[in-house]
C-alpha cells in the first residue's frame, strides 16, 4: 500500500491536497505566484483554490484575462528572471492553445541558452472525462508534453502523492506540467500528512501489492486497477498496481521488476490509446522484460474517439473495472 | 447611433412582431433549460442566454438561412434565432439520439448546416477562424453567403481573434464579427481582462465597427443589417460590440453571485433594460401590436416549448455502439 | 522493392512529387486552395512550388500574414463551406501554435456535429533535423496529432508515394496533416509516374523484402533503414523493410505479419524517442507478434534532447546506418 | 517628432560617439558573418542586421545593463548593442563550445544573462510573453529593471502579440515593445500582410506608442529613452515603431530578390538613408568627431572583430557527449 496509508493522519480530498501544497510553497517561497482565469475569489472554476486569495492577495492569486497562451508566455519570462510562477490552465483541452510556449519555450531555453536560463514554472492543467462536458473538455492530454525533451510531467493520482509531488513540482527549475483528474478532487480522499514533505519526480509507487499480475496504472486509472484487483482477487488472482505518478522522468525500474516477478502487464490510462502514454511504457516492459513475460504486454485507454456528450457513450469511452478484470482474467487463464 | 435609429424606425410590421416572436422563444427555451438542469435532467453544463436574446434575434433575422453563424458556450439563442427547431435542441442539450448532433456534441456544440450553423464552440474564441474562413469559401465560391462570428467580450483575450480580424480586412472578407459584452468573463468584470477601448480592437486593422445597445432589438436589427449588407456586397468585414448582460449565472449552477456582482446591478438591468419587456412596450406604445397579440405569441410559444421538451425527454438515448461512429467522414 | 520501382517512369525529387501532386488536383478540382507564408512568388521557403503560381494565380496560391492559426482556422471554415484548402506550415515545428484549431476544432467538429459537418483539409508540414536549424526549426511532431482521434497522418517517404499519398490526402473528407522530410525535398529522388494516380491512406508498403529481422521505419528512416540493410546484407543478415506511410489509419496487419515471418522487429521514426510513433507501434507488433517474437521489439528515434545547433552535437540525435547495423548484428548475434 | 528631436539635440558628446561606435561594431560583425557564411564556415541561416543598426543601438544605450531584451531570428545587432562581445558571439555561430550557449543555440538563440538578453527566439513573436513576464518579475520583485521586446513587424501576425500588450497595459508593465519594421516579412512586402495603420495596433489597447525613424540613432535613442524611463518609474509599458530597412537578403543565401523588392529601393535605403553614414555625417558636421576620429573607431573595431573571428574559428567544437547536458537544469 502506499506510503502515506501506513501512517495515520488525517484525511483531505484530492484538491484540498493540491491547495495545501501551494498553500505551504507560496509561504515558502515568496517569489511563487499563481496566475489564471478566476482562481481569485472565485477560487478556480472547480472550487479547488478557496481561500488562497484571501491569505495571499491578488497580487499572488491573480485572475488573468483568458489569454492562455498570454499568461503562461508571461510565465516563462517571469520563471527566467527570478520567480516561481504556477499557470493554472482550467481544462487541459486548452493545452493545445499554449503548446508553442510550452513546448517550444519553456521547455528548450535552459538548452538552447547551454544551461544559462532556467525556466522554474508549473503548468498546472486538468484531465478526464465522463463529466458530460463534451469532445473539448475532456480530454486527458498528458501523452503531449511527455513526448517533449525539457519538460517534466506529473499525473498523481492520489490526494497523499498530489501534495507530495506538487510541492516538489514548485521547487523544480525546469518546467513541470502537471494534470489534476477533475473527479478526483472532491471524489478521492485519503491520508495527507499536515508537514512538509516532498515526492521526488521520477519515483513509481507500489499502490497494491501482488503476484499473479502487475497493472501499471496512471491517474484516475489508479483507483480503477484497485477497484478491479478487489474483484480479482475473489477469483484467486493476486494483482500488482505500480503507478508511475510521473511520465517523465519515468522510473523504469520500478516498473519492469514487478513485471519481472508477475509475468504479466497491463499498462492503462485515460489519454487516448493511440500514440499514448501506453505505448511508450509497453514497450519499455517488453524491452526490458521479454524473457519474463507470460505473454504480450496489454494496453487499455481511452477510446480512440473525440469524447461524446451523451452519458450513453460518454462513459463507454474510458476503462472501466469491469475491462480490467475480463482482461486480466484472460491473461491468467482464471 | 442616429442613422441606426433612424432605420429601426424603417422596420416593417411583420418583421417588428417576428423579433418579438423570437426573443420570447429564446426565454421560453432558456427559462425550460433551467428547469431541466435543476431537475437534473440535462448533463453537463447550462449557459443560459436569457437577458442577451436582443442580440442573437436581431443579428441572425438580419441573415438569410444559408449565410453562416458560429456560436459560443453559451449558444441556445444563437442556434433557434438561426433557424434551429426547439425539438432537436432540446433533444441534444439532453444527449438523445434524435438531437442536431446525435447526442454527440450537447449544449455546448449545436451544429445544423440546414440553418447555417457552422457550430457553437466550447473553445472561447475558437471559431473565429472558421467564420472567417466561411466567408473566405463564400468569397472564393461567389455565394454571396455572409458569416457572423458571435463572441463575448472575454474572447477579446485569445490572441487568434485578432490574427482574423486583420485577415478578414486584409482580404476583404464577409464576415461580421458580433462582440456580445455582457460585462463578465465568467466570474470576473471585462474592466479586470480588457485594457483600452473595445472598440478600438476593430480600428486596430482598419476594421469597420460600432458599438450599439444589445438591449434595443430593433437597433441591433438596423446596425446588423446595415453591416451585413455592406459584407454581402462587398463591402468588407465589420466588427459590432452591443452591450448587454445576462441575468442568471454564468452557468446554471453559479447561484452565490454577489462576490463577483453586485445583486442590485443585476435587479436594474432585469428590471430596467430587459429587451423583451421594452420591445413589447414600445409595440403597443406605437400601436403596432396589443397586449393581447404579445400574450397570444407567449402561449403559442409555450405550447411549443412544452410539446418540444416532452419530445426531448421521451427521446432516446443513443445506443452504446453509435460511440465509433462519425469520427470520420 | 517499391510499387514504383517497378514500372519504369522518369525520376523526380520528392519535393517535386509534391508539387506535382498539388498541381494535379488542383487542375482537376478547382475549390482546392493553397495558403501559407510566402507559398507564391516565392515558392515556398524550400522552394517546393516555385511556379504554381504562374498557372494558378495568387487566388489560388495564397500568401498569408504570419499567423499560422490564423489561416488554419480560416482552412477549416473554407473546408466546411465547400472548399478543400491546403494550409502550408512552413516549419513543423510550428505546429504548436496551430494545435487547437487542428486538434480541438478540425479533428473534433465532424464527431461533435453527429456526422453533419465534414473538414475536408490538408494541413502539410515539414520535418527533419540535421540542418543547423536548432531546437525550435528541427523537429519531427507527428506523434503529437497521431494521437488525436478524427486526424489522419501522413508521413511518406519517396517521391512516388509523396505524390499519391498527397493527392488521396487532398480527396479526404477529414483533416489530414502530411509531414514532408525537409533534407528529402532534394535529396532523395525517385520514381514517379506522370498518370494520376492514389495512394489510400493506411497502406504500409514493404520497401525492401527480407527473412531475418523487420525493420518498420518512417519517412526519413526509410532511407536509413534501407541503407543499413545493404550493410547487414554483407554480413549475411537478411532485412525486410517495411514502411507504414500513414501512422494513422495504420495497416497493423502489413507490420504484424512481416514480424511474424522475420521474428525479430526494430521500429524507427525521427521524432523525439519519448512517448513517440515508436511506442504505439512497437507495442502492437509485440501484442500481436509475442508468440513469433525471438526477442523484444527494438526501438531507435531522435535523441530525447532538444536538437542542438552545433555540427558536432546534431547529427548524433538522429538514428544513423550504423546503429541500425549494430542493433540488427545484435538482435541476430551476427 | 519635435519632442523627439529636440531631445536628441540634448545628447552628451560621449554617447553620440558610443552609437556611432555601437553602430559600426554590428555593421562590421555582420559584414564577418556573411563572409563566415559564403565560406561556408557558419552552419544553419545567417539573417543580417546590416542597415537597422540604429533601433538596436539607440534603444539598448537607453537601457541599463541589468535591463532586459528579447531578441528574434534576426539577432545578432541585439544582443551585440546589449553588451555581448564579439567573440563569444562568433564562436556561437559557429557552433563552438566557447560560444554563448555552447554551441547549442547558434544564431537564432544568442542568450546572455549576464547582460540581460532573455535570449533571440526563432519563433516569429514567440518572445513576447517572454519579455512581458520578465518586466512582470521586475515589477513583482521591485527590481526597477525594464524589459525591451523586439520583434520585426511580421510579429504583428501573431496573435500571441496582442495577449501580451494587452497583459502589459493592463497590469502596467515595465515592457518596451519595438516594432522593427523593415518592410517585409521575408520576401513578402508587410502592405500584403498587414491590415491598417501599425501604431493603431497599440491604441488598441491603450497603449502609449510613437512612430520615429529607425535610421537616425539619435531620434531612436531619444524616444527609447523617453519610454524607457517613463515604464521604470512607473508610467507603464510603450510601443514603438521604427522604420527600416534591411541591405541584405532576408538570410544570406537570399540572392535574387527582384522578385519581391525593386533594386532601385534598396540603393536608396543604403545611399539615402544609412544610419551609419547619417549619424556619421552629423558628427562631423556638428563639430562631435571629425573623419580622423571617425576612422580611428573604424580601425579599433575592425582590429576587435577580425580578432574575434580568428578566436571563434580557431576554437573548438563541443565533444560530442556535451549533447545530453543541460536538458535539465
Ligand atoms: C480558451 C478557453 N479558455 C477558457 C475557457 C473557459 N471559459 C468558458 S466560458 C468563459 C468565459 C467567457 O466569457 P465571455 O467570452 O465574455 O462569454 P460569456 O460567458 O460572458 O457569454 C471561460 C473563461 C474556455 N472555454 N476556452
Ligand atoms: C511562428 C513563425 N512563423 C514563421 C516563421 C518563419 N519566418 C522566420 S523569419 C520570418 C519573417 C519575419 O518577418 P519580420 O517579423 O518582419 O522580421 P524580419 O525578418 O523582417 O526582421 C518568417 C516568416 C517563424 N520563424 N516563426
Ligand atoms: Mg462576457
Ligand atoms: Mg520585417
Amino acid at each position: 500500500m502506499s506510503t502515506a496509508a501506513a501512517l495515520d493522519v488525517r484525511e483531505l480530498t484530492f484538491g484540498d491536497a493540491i491547495k495545501e501544497a501551494i498553500a505551504e510553497e507560496m509561504r515558502r517561497d515568496p517569489t511563487v505566484v499563481l496566475m489564471g482565469e478566476d482562481v481569485a475569489e472565485a477560487g478556480t472554476t472547480f472550487k479547488v483554490l478557496t481561500g488562497l486569495v484571501d491569505e495571499f492577495g491578488k497580487d499572488r492569486i491573480i485572475d488573468t484575462p483568458i489569454s492562455e497562451a498570454g499568461f503562461t508566455g508571461l510565465g516563462v519570462g517571469a520563471a527566467m528572471a527570478g520567480m516561481r510562477p504556477i499557470v493554472d490552465i482550467m481544462f487541459g483541452d486548452f493545452l493545445m492553445i499554449i503548446m508553442d510556449q510550452v513546448a517550444n519555450q519553456a521547455a528548450k531555453i535552459h538548452y538552447m541558452s547551454g544551461g544559462k536560463w532556467k525556466v522554474p514554472m508549473v503548468i498546472r492543467a486538468t484531465m478526464g472525462a465522463t463529466r458530460r462536458s463534451a469532445a473539448q473538455h475532456s480530454q486527458s492530454l498528458h501523452a503531449w508534453p511527455s513526448h517533449i525533451p525539457g519538460l517534466k510531467v506529473v499525473v498523481p493520482s492520489t490526494p497523499y502523492d498530489a501534495k507530495g509531488l506538487f510541492k516538489a513540482a514548485v521547487r523544480e527549475d525546469n518546467p513541470v506540467v502537471i494534470f489534476e483528474h477533475k473527479i478526483s478532487y472532491r471524489k478521492v480522499k485519503g491520508p495527507v500528512p499536515e508537514d512538509d514533505y516532498i515526492i521526488p519526480l521520477g519515483v513509481a509507487d507500489v499502490k497494491r501489492k501482488g503476484t499473479d499480475i502487475t497493472i501499471v496504472a496512471l491517474s484516475s486509472m489508479v483507483q480503477v486497477a484497485l477497484g478491479a484487483a478487489k474483484m480479482l482477487e475473489e477469483v484467486g488472482i493476486s494483482v500488482e498496481v505500480v503507478d508511475p505518478r510521473t511520465t517523465w522522468p519515468l522510473d523504469e525500474k520500478t516498473l519492469v521488476e514487478s513485471v519481472k516477478k508477475t509475468s504479466r502487464c497491463i499498462v492503462m490510462d485515460e489519454g487516448y490509446f493511440r500514440y499514448g502514454v501506453t505505448g511508450e511504457i509497453a514497450s519499455i516492459i517488453q524491452e526490458q522484460a521479454f524473457y519474463d513475460l507470460d505473454g504480450p504486454v496489454r494496453r487499455m485507454g481511452a477510446m480512440h474517439v473525440p469524447i461524446p456528450f451523451s452519458p450513453s457513450l460518454e462513459d463507454s469511452t474510458v476503462p472501466s473495472e469491469r475491462q480490467v478484470v475480463d482482461l486480466a482474467r484472460e491473461m491468467c487463464n482464471k | 447611433m442616429t442613422a441606426a435609429k433612424k432605420a429601426a424606425s424603417d422596420i416593417p410590421t411583420d418583421k417588428l412582431i417576428r423579433l418579438y416572436d423570437r426573443m420570447v422563444a429564446i426565454r421560453l427555451f432558456e427559462e425550460r433549460v433551467n428547469d431541466l438542469y435543476t431537475r437534473a435532467l440535462m448533463p453537463g453544463l447550462a449557459h443560459l442566454y436569457i437577458g442577451e436574446e436582443a442580440i442573437a434575434v436581431g443579428v441572425c433575422e438580419a441573415l438569410n438561412r444559408k449565410d453562416y453563424i458560429t456560436s459560443t458556450h453559451r449558444g441556445h439563442g444563437h442556434c433557434l434565432a438561426k433557424g434551429a427547431t426547439p425539438d432537436l435542441m432540446f433533444a441534444e442539450l439532453l444527449g438523445k439520439e434524435a438531437g442536431y448532433c446525435k447526442g454527440k456534441g450537447g449544449s455546448m456544440h449545436i451544429a445544423d448546416p440546414a440553418t447555417g450553423n457552422l457550430g457553437a464552440n466550447a473553445i472561447v474564441g475558437g471559431s473565429a477562424g472558421i467564420a472567417t474562413g466561411a466567408a473566405f469559401a463564400s468569397k472564393y465560391l461567389k455565394t454571396g453567403q455572409v458569416a457572423v462570428c458571435f463572441f463575448g467580450e472575454g474572447a477579446l483575450g485569445q490572441g487568434l481573434l485578432y490574427e482574423e480580424l486583420n485577415l478578414a480586412q486584409l482580404w476583404q472578407l464577409p464576415v461580421i464579427f458580433v462582440c456580445e459584452n455582457n460585462g463578465y468573463n465568467e466570474y470576473t468584470h471585462f474592466s479586470e481582462s480588457t485594457a483600452g477601448d473595445v472598440a478600438k480592437r476593430a480600428e486596430a486593422f482598419g476594421m469597420a465597427n460600432e458599438t450599439a445597445d444589445g438591449q434595443n432589438v430593433r437597433e441591433v436589427f438596423a446596425v446588423a443589417s446595415k453591416y451585413i449588407e455592406r459584407a454581402r456586397s462587398g463591402g468588407g468585414p465589420a466588427f459590432l460590440q452591443f452591450k448587454t448582460y445576462r441575468y442568471h449565472g454564468h452557468h446554471v449552477g453559479d447561484i452565490a453571485r454577489a462576490y463577483y456582482r453586485p445583486k442590485a446591478e443585476e435587479q436594474e438591468w432585469v428590471t430596467e433594460r430587459d429587451p423583451i419587456t421594452l420591445h413589447g412596450t414600445w409595440l403597443m406604445e406605437n400601436g403596432v401590436a396589443t397586449r393581447a397579440e404579445l400574450d397570444a405569441i407567449q402561449e403559442k410559444l409555450v405550447v411549443e416549448m412544452d410539446a418540444a421538451v416532452d419530445f426531448a425527454v421521451d427521446a432516446s438515448y443513443p445506443d452504446p455502439s453509435k460511440v465509433t461512429e462519425d469520427v470520420y467522414a
